[in-house]
């Protein structure tokens, strides 16, 4: 696997594959489309590979607290589900947050809200970047738009998970989950599980025993614990990444991410080729949010223009990045409608007339 | 006069009050849990999923590795712990809410699946922690906070009975319902307990062990009550016995 | 000859150890403890009667009991 | 270099694996491609098609709105997309299913009676095939023997015995259109 | 019950009791501090006042899908959790929403994340207010501060919810659950269910079957549920509403809601015995949001603290409200911490004279 | 000549063609609960409860009000359909994965409860929608997408067998396994599906029927092997039969 | 005297009605529907042997058959 | 008009009930009022508290971190909440049970021997009352004839033959403290 050979493979796959690159060992899930390639390529690789584990999980609430506990026995583990199935962790999410317990969960976003369909969609943003459980927590979000940002992206999200001794979630979307792209794997350094052998529980053998709980009944112990949390964010911060596309001479900017944010990439060389000076900022990190890159193109005079795949997730986020210097406009792609570059001429064209 | 120890507090058992009312079992439950962890040697290989209800301290009272498993899911949590430490003793500490209701599928598709777990189910047929709901376990004519005239056969159906059910599936190994009430009946109550462990310790399977147990408080009784109460109407609904046991297939 | 001795810090006054006794002699005292709860006792005098069976240990839920036994001289 | 294209046709004529194919030979050839299905239950029973880019440089989008370029196995198919092809596209028609004469002006056609050719060759399961080297001939966007040479790639284990004969399937259809071009 | 005598009750008995005034007719829940007064309460009163079902459910996730059944019967129903309960109940909050389904959901927010504690907190603030749940949704939210306003908003809920064909979420907190104080019952004008009649499904005798759902398989179907979807919470916007206290001269406006919203009141009022020139605004609808009362206040060159008892949730609301005019500081009291009116002392003259 | 039609779709049954792949027995599911409403005169004031899976279309082909449930959930639906209802007819009709997997606690839970409504569960020991992968009733040794050698009993553990749970609930009224695979079982079936309803109709309780059916498109079999199938195979495993019937209790 | 009809437009050729008929007249045609399927039939001359016994109507998962008998002159 | 006070105590000394009881009182009275508990499972066998508020205007907070009076039934609530009350704050310590030495000077103390007196009475479990009784007395939050006239409507039904010894309680704990307040 280490040569430079380019594989040619679905997204799900190469969100497979970088999950075992990664050195994950864990596999939990429940059938739902469009992600079923990952849950049936691992059902065989996970130990082929790895030899590691594959369960299909009784549902998705079960599968995230099997994916909990292997995180609480300090395994590389990872889930994944789409839109629906996600909903139904966010119970489990919170619990692991607050016990601060690393895993990954994928989200191969389709249409909502309810059944919906199993087309693609970013209607899952504010659910993932705001914590769709209860309480004061985040998940790390990344939020690949190729075939080979799924695979790198998962060997990230093992990292960031056991860094932060937190969930992470990769929010991938139908159009990526089955797209087909060549793909470049690469084995990273062996997978650094950051001291997860000091926390984990694995046999209290020679050393106090160790408890992982989110439960604080004690005067304090939940705020201290709050606070605790709370820094840790401060901290993951550091870690927002986007690409920046065509920006410096920009009069207006576009922002989108994943599958969008590609597509808008076309969109954006198009005009481009027109003459018209567009760009693209396309965040990489959906929590952390890259909230400076944009303040920064304020600060530089740009005017921006959110663009998803949803009826207004992410642009609460850049409007709050740059407010006080800037505002951003609105346009939002219906899910249930597969979006296609030309769809984005006319609405940026519009905001860069405006 | 020389004198030996015949009976103390397994060295497991950390030594504080525990927050339990007077008379409740899980205490005799816990005392069991970890006598049996000593006496197989499993203390420093054993990791606890607590669950949520009155018992969700264990924790603090059995010096071992522990993880708390959202209400109901301790077997799910179970499953990924166990998957991910094949070498080490997994087991699940549940009550009846939380078992045999919300956490209903993930008991019996861990059963069903044949995980290598153990499961402790502390059966007082009512919600403890959150104040006397009605439980799936409620006795028909049992008193509860949501059913103050008592548990109607006709509007909230009849108890449910776990251990029938986990008998019943392929994966379970061992599978048997004890009695915290009297003296007899917590030694059986500590064979069947380690003949669970046993099998999860030889590969066997999955073993689950269901302790009727009382909970003075949201019965309303006093504890000698309700030690009585167990014997005359919970022993008659829920038949003690093995119902499942896989190393003597057929003779039973 | 055997004896039982009481943690009775951590007792809670249920009084299951009483119903199984097999020689009746433990009783509750009048006796609160930290935690508020009338601990149980087996009066000086009773002492010679216990057994050393241990049921009162087996069925206390709060590991309140020991219970210690005179060596048999045997082995 | 930039090129399109939509294969569209009935469920069990093979278009997503020529799909797949060119894509694949794209990438062996050293281009940028994309390959996109359409996918799930409104499969069942009815039409199938995806979408395929080869390029150059990175590709923003797989989905394509406007194709420069379809394969046409059938007469849903014709209907549903030629209006969606560019002016002066190029479109390869099954003319064993579809209805050439519904072909507008406005684009170039190249018929191809592929369920026919695929049948002398001995299998009208090839059509499809057939119809993919008409495609890699008229439009040029990747080496037909790297077409041809990728087969072994995306045809699996089992049916590796009948990858001479959809090789010769490609050629045929090749042929085919290189008649036209004259 | 029409006469006005005030009675002296529990948060949780003000919202049981408002909801059977309101007509509510199905209960179902299940048990979990800090609300068990209301299955408690309800569990023989939903019978015996309004000759209602009260059932039990094995869990919240079930218990939010019998909500769902019996919405689409056309009945006034309900179901009552705190935090962790909730986070179950995302998936059937987002197919009512996506089939345009009413019922009310009360949450007692507790601490969180995870198991957390059973002290007051708002940390379900986002969850509530951003659709916790998959897809593009939103639920009305309400958030009474008081016992009184338990039982009116009880009554506005159920109304909202079959005025607009949605999910109403209560957003209480233990402190309004667990607390007393007299409350003033009274009996509203016969339900109004705006038409259930019209689209629930009661047997289709004499007339054409009815469909309710949240799948859209069929080309653009999705895109247009949405669409539609979209411009029912454009109308919602017109509910929005504060309790502003105090504002007129006032230099500094405090942001606050729920019981917090009015522990802050005392704190207000103690400055402003004391001259200091801070008002307080409410937010009694969280979605929608009150904007517009804030957008005005800011263009009236007030400067903003939003005070939660949380990590920071509403703020974000506060901020995109009044974006371009001015900005809202933020204070959090954590949650597991019993928070007083002296605690906001300090953070208020802070940014008061700042 | 005077001629009589003996055999004809029943008007309930919208007239188009359905998604189903060719010899999938949903097509024949749906026909005999179309029969049986209409038989028992209940076409009007029936509310049907559809899941997802297969057959989360059945709304386009029985002509009576329909909700759609989320996966596994619509025994919960039914409920509270049913409670808002108690004079109307409610049932649920539910797939493998559905039923037995994610919506294991709400079915058990329905069932022990005792609600009046009929659960109608088409088991093909798959799941079909999603394109194959093993359920909780898929036979040892069957193969699917997420057990591409054949399911292990040792990693995956033995297929559920659901009437023997439903069946052993205090609940339930009627629980019977059928089987769709000949046509004599068929009419069986369709007795089946008229004991259960009528349960609810004389407000007995909770009707249960499961259906042996074949799902030939992931068997991977062409229809008529996928027939065989189910004799040779399935019904050894799922033993056809009453596994409750309260109206003759004792009797069997 | 009795006989099928197949709604031939619903057919989608699994034959499981062929499988199932005592006198063994349903047989696969070499049409296609509009569907796409090879649709079932029993050939003109063989329909005279339909007994109207209703079994491949049962099983037919496609309600694709309607079955006619000639009215016995009784009551 | 705004008083509040923190009652504290034993689980089993009723302090949840005499705080329902004065705010009752206090609503019967025509004021605005609050009560609010300590709850949940830090109760089981440990200490239990609740704050009530009684004002003649709205009230904002119904959670006291500096009361303006204390209810003090056992010596641990004197540990916890004497720090807390307001420098000339008034305070009841049942002095059956509390060191009442430990009663700080820069706040006023009255003493009352509740649990003597109310065994006086013939039941050791009415301390409570007496402590009431001595409160309103010192503080004249609400007028000692109304918290007697609610009693009928804090306790319940079952209980309700022992309402005339409560208001018996209430009455020897007000007359202890104007004793002492001559
Ligand atoms: C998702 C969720 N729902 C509900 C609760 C509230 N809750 C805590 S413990 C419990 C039940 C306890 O009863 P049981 O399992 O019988 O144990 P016991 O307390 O009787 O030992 C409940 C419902 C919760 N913590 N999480
Ligand atoms: C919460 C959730 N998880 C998963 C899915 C995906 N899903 C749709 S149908 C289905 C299972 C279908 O199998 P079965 O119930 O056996 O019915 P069949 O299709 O075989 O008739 C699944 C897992 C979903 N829609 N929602
Ligand atoms: S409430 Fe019941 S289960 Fe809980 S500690 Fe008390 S007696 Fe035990
Ligand atoms: S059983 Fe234990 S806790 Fe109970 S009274 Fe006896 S010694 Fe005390
Ligand atoms: S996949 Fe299976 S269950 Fe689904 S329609 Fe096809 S045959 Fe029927
Ligand atoms: S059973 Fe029905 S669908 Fe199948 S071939 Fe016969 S007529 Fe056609």
């Amino acid at each position: 696997m280490s040569e430079k050979k380019r594989i040619f493979i679905k997204g799900n796959e190469a969100i497979s594959r970088g999950a075992l690159a990664a050195g994950c060992t864990c596999y939990f899930g429940y059938p739902i489309t469009p992600q079923n390639d990952i849950p049936e390529f691992l059902s065989t690789e996970m130990a082929a590979v790895n030899n590691g584990e594959f369960v299909q999980a009784e549902s998705e609430v079960a599968a995230a607290n099997m994916l909990l506990g292997a995180a609480a026995g300090g395994a590389r583990a990872m889930t994944t589900s789409s839109s629906p199935g996600v909903s139904l962790m966010q119970e489990a999410i919170s619990y692991m947050a607050g016990s601060e317990l690393p895993g990954v969960i994928v989200n191969v976003n389709r249409g909502g809200p309810g059944l919906g369909d199993i087309g693609s969609s970013q209607g899952d943003y504010f659910q993932s970047t705001r914590g769709g459980g209860h309480g004061d927590y985040r998940t790390l979000v990344l939020a690949p738009g190729t075939c080979q940002e799924g695979y790198d992206m998962m060997i990230e999200a093992f990292d960031l998970a056991f860094k932060y001794r937190n969930p992470v979630l990769v929010l991938a979307d139908a159009i990526v989950g089955q797209m087909k792209e060549p793909v470049t794997p690469w084995e990273p350094k062996a997978a650094d599980n950051h001291g997860a052998e000091d926390w984990c529980i694995d046999g209290a053998k020679g050393r106090e025993k160790r408890l992982l709980k989110s439960l604080f009944l004690e005067d304090g112990a939940l705020a201290g614990q709050n606070r605790n949390l709370q820094s840790k964010y401060e901290a993951m911060q550091a870690e927002a990444r986007a690409d920046v596309f065509e920006c410096d001479d920009a009069e207006l900017v576009v922002v989108a991410f994943g599958s969008i944010g590609r597509i808008v990439k076309s969109t954006v060389r198009r005009l481009r080729s027109e003459g018209k000076k567009v760009g693209l900022v396309r965040p990489l990190t959906l929590y952390p949010f890259p909230s400076e890159v944009l303040r920064d193109l304020a600060k530089q005079g740009k005017r921006f223009l959110t663009i998803e795949q949803n009826c207004g997730q992410m642009v609460d986020d850049v409007r709050l990045s740059v407010r006080g210097i800037a505002d951003s406009e609105f346009h939002g792609h219906m899910p249930g409608d597969l979006p296609g570059s030309d769809d984005f001429l006319a609405p940026i064209i519009k905001h860069l007339e405006d | 006069m020389s004198e030996k120890l015949v009976f103390d507090a397994p060295e497991i058992m950390i030594d504080r009050p525990t927050h339990y009312c007077p008379g409740c079992h899980h205490g005799v439950a816990h005392r069991l849990v970890g006598e049996v962890l000593t006496e197989m040697g499993l203390v420093d290989d054993t990791l606890c999923v607590g669950s949520i209800g009155c018992s969700v301290f264990i924790y603090n009272y059995l010096d071992v590795d522990a993880v708390e498993a959202p209400h109901g899911r301790a077997p799910a949590v179970a499953t990924g712990l166990k998957r991910a430490h094949k070498d080490k003793f997994v087991f699940t500490y549940q009550g009846d809410g939380d078992l045999a209701s919300i956490g209903l599928a993930e008991i019996v598709h861990a059963a069903n699946r044949g995980e290598k777990i153990s499961v402790v189910f502390v059966n007082n047929t009512v919600y403890g922690m959150t104040g006397g709901q009605m439980a799936p376990t409620t006795l028909v004519g049992q008193k509860a906070t949501t059913c103050p005239d008592g548990r109607c056969a006709e509007e909230h159906g009849q108890a449910i009975r776990m251990s029938e059910i986990i008998g019943g599936l392929g994966g379970t190994a061992y599978c048997e319902r004890v009695s915290l009430d009297s003296v007899k009946n917590i030694r059986r109550a500590k064979k069947a307990l380690r003949k669970a462990f046993e099998m999860q310790v030889n590969g066997t399977g999955f073993g689950f062990v269901e302790m009727l147990s009382a909970c003075p408080t949201n019965w309303k009784m006093d504890p000698i009550a309700a030690n009585t109460r167990i014997k005359e109407e919970m022993i008659p609904y829920f038949p003690l016995g093995v119902f499942k046991d896989v190393t003597k297939d057929g003779e039973e | 000859m055997a004896r039982v001795e009481f943690r009775e810090e951590r007792c809670k006054g249920c009084m299951l150890c009483s119903t199984v006794c097999p020689k009746q002699i433990i009783c509750q005292s009048s006796r609160f403890n930290k935690q508020g709860y009338k601990v149980a006792e087996v009066k000086e005098e009773d002492m010679e009667n216990c057994t050393g069976c241990t049921s009162c240990a087996l069925i206390c839920p709060d590991l309140v009991i020991k219970v210690y036994r005179e060596e048999k001289k045997e082995k | 270099m930039y090129q399109d294209v939509i294969i569209a046709g009935f469920g069990g004529q093979g278009v997503m694996l020529i799909g797949n194919l060119l894509a694949y030979a794209g990438m062996e050839a050293g281009s940028e491609v994309t390959y996109i299905p359409v996918y799930g239950p409104e499969m069942r029973g009815g039409t199938a098609n995806c979408t395929v880019v080869i390029s150059s440089e990175d590709i923003g989008s797989p989905i394509i709105q406007s194709p420069k370029s379809l394969i046409i196995m059938n007469q849903p198919s014709l209907d549903k997309f030629q209006p969606k092809l560019v002016d002066g596209g190029i479109q390869i028609l099954n003319s064993s299913l579809v209805d050439a004469a519904k072909a507008e002006d406005r684009v170039t056609t190249y018929t191809v009676p592929a369920n026919e050719i695929a049948d002398k060759l001995g299998n009208t399961r090839m059509a499809n095939m057939v119809a993919l080297g008409a495609y890699v001939q008229a439009t040029g966007c990747v080496p037909l023997e790297q077409v041809k040479d990728s087969l072994k790639s995306v045809i699996s284990e089992r049916y590796s015995h009948l990858i001479p004969k959809n090789a010769e399937a490609i050629q045929a259809g090749a042929d085919h259109v290189a008649e036209q071009m004259k």
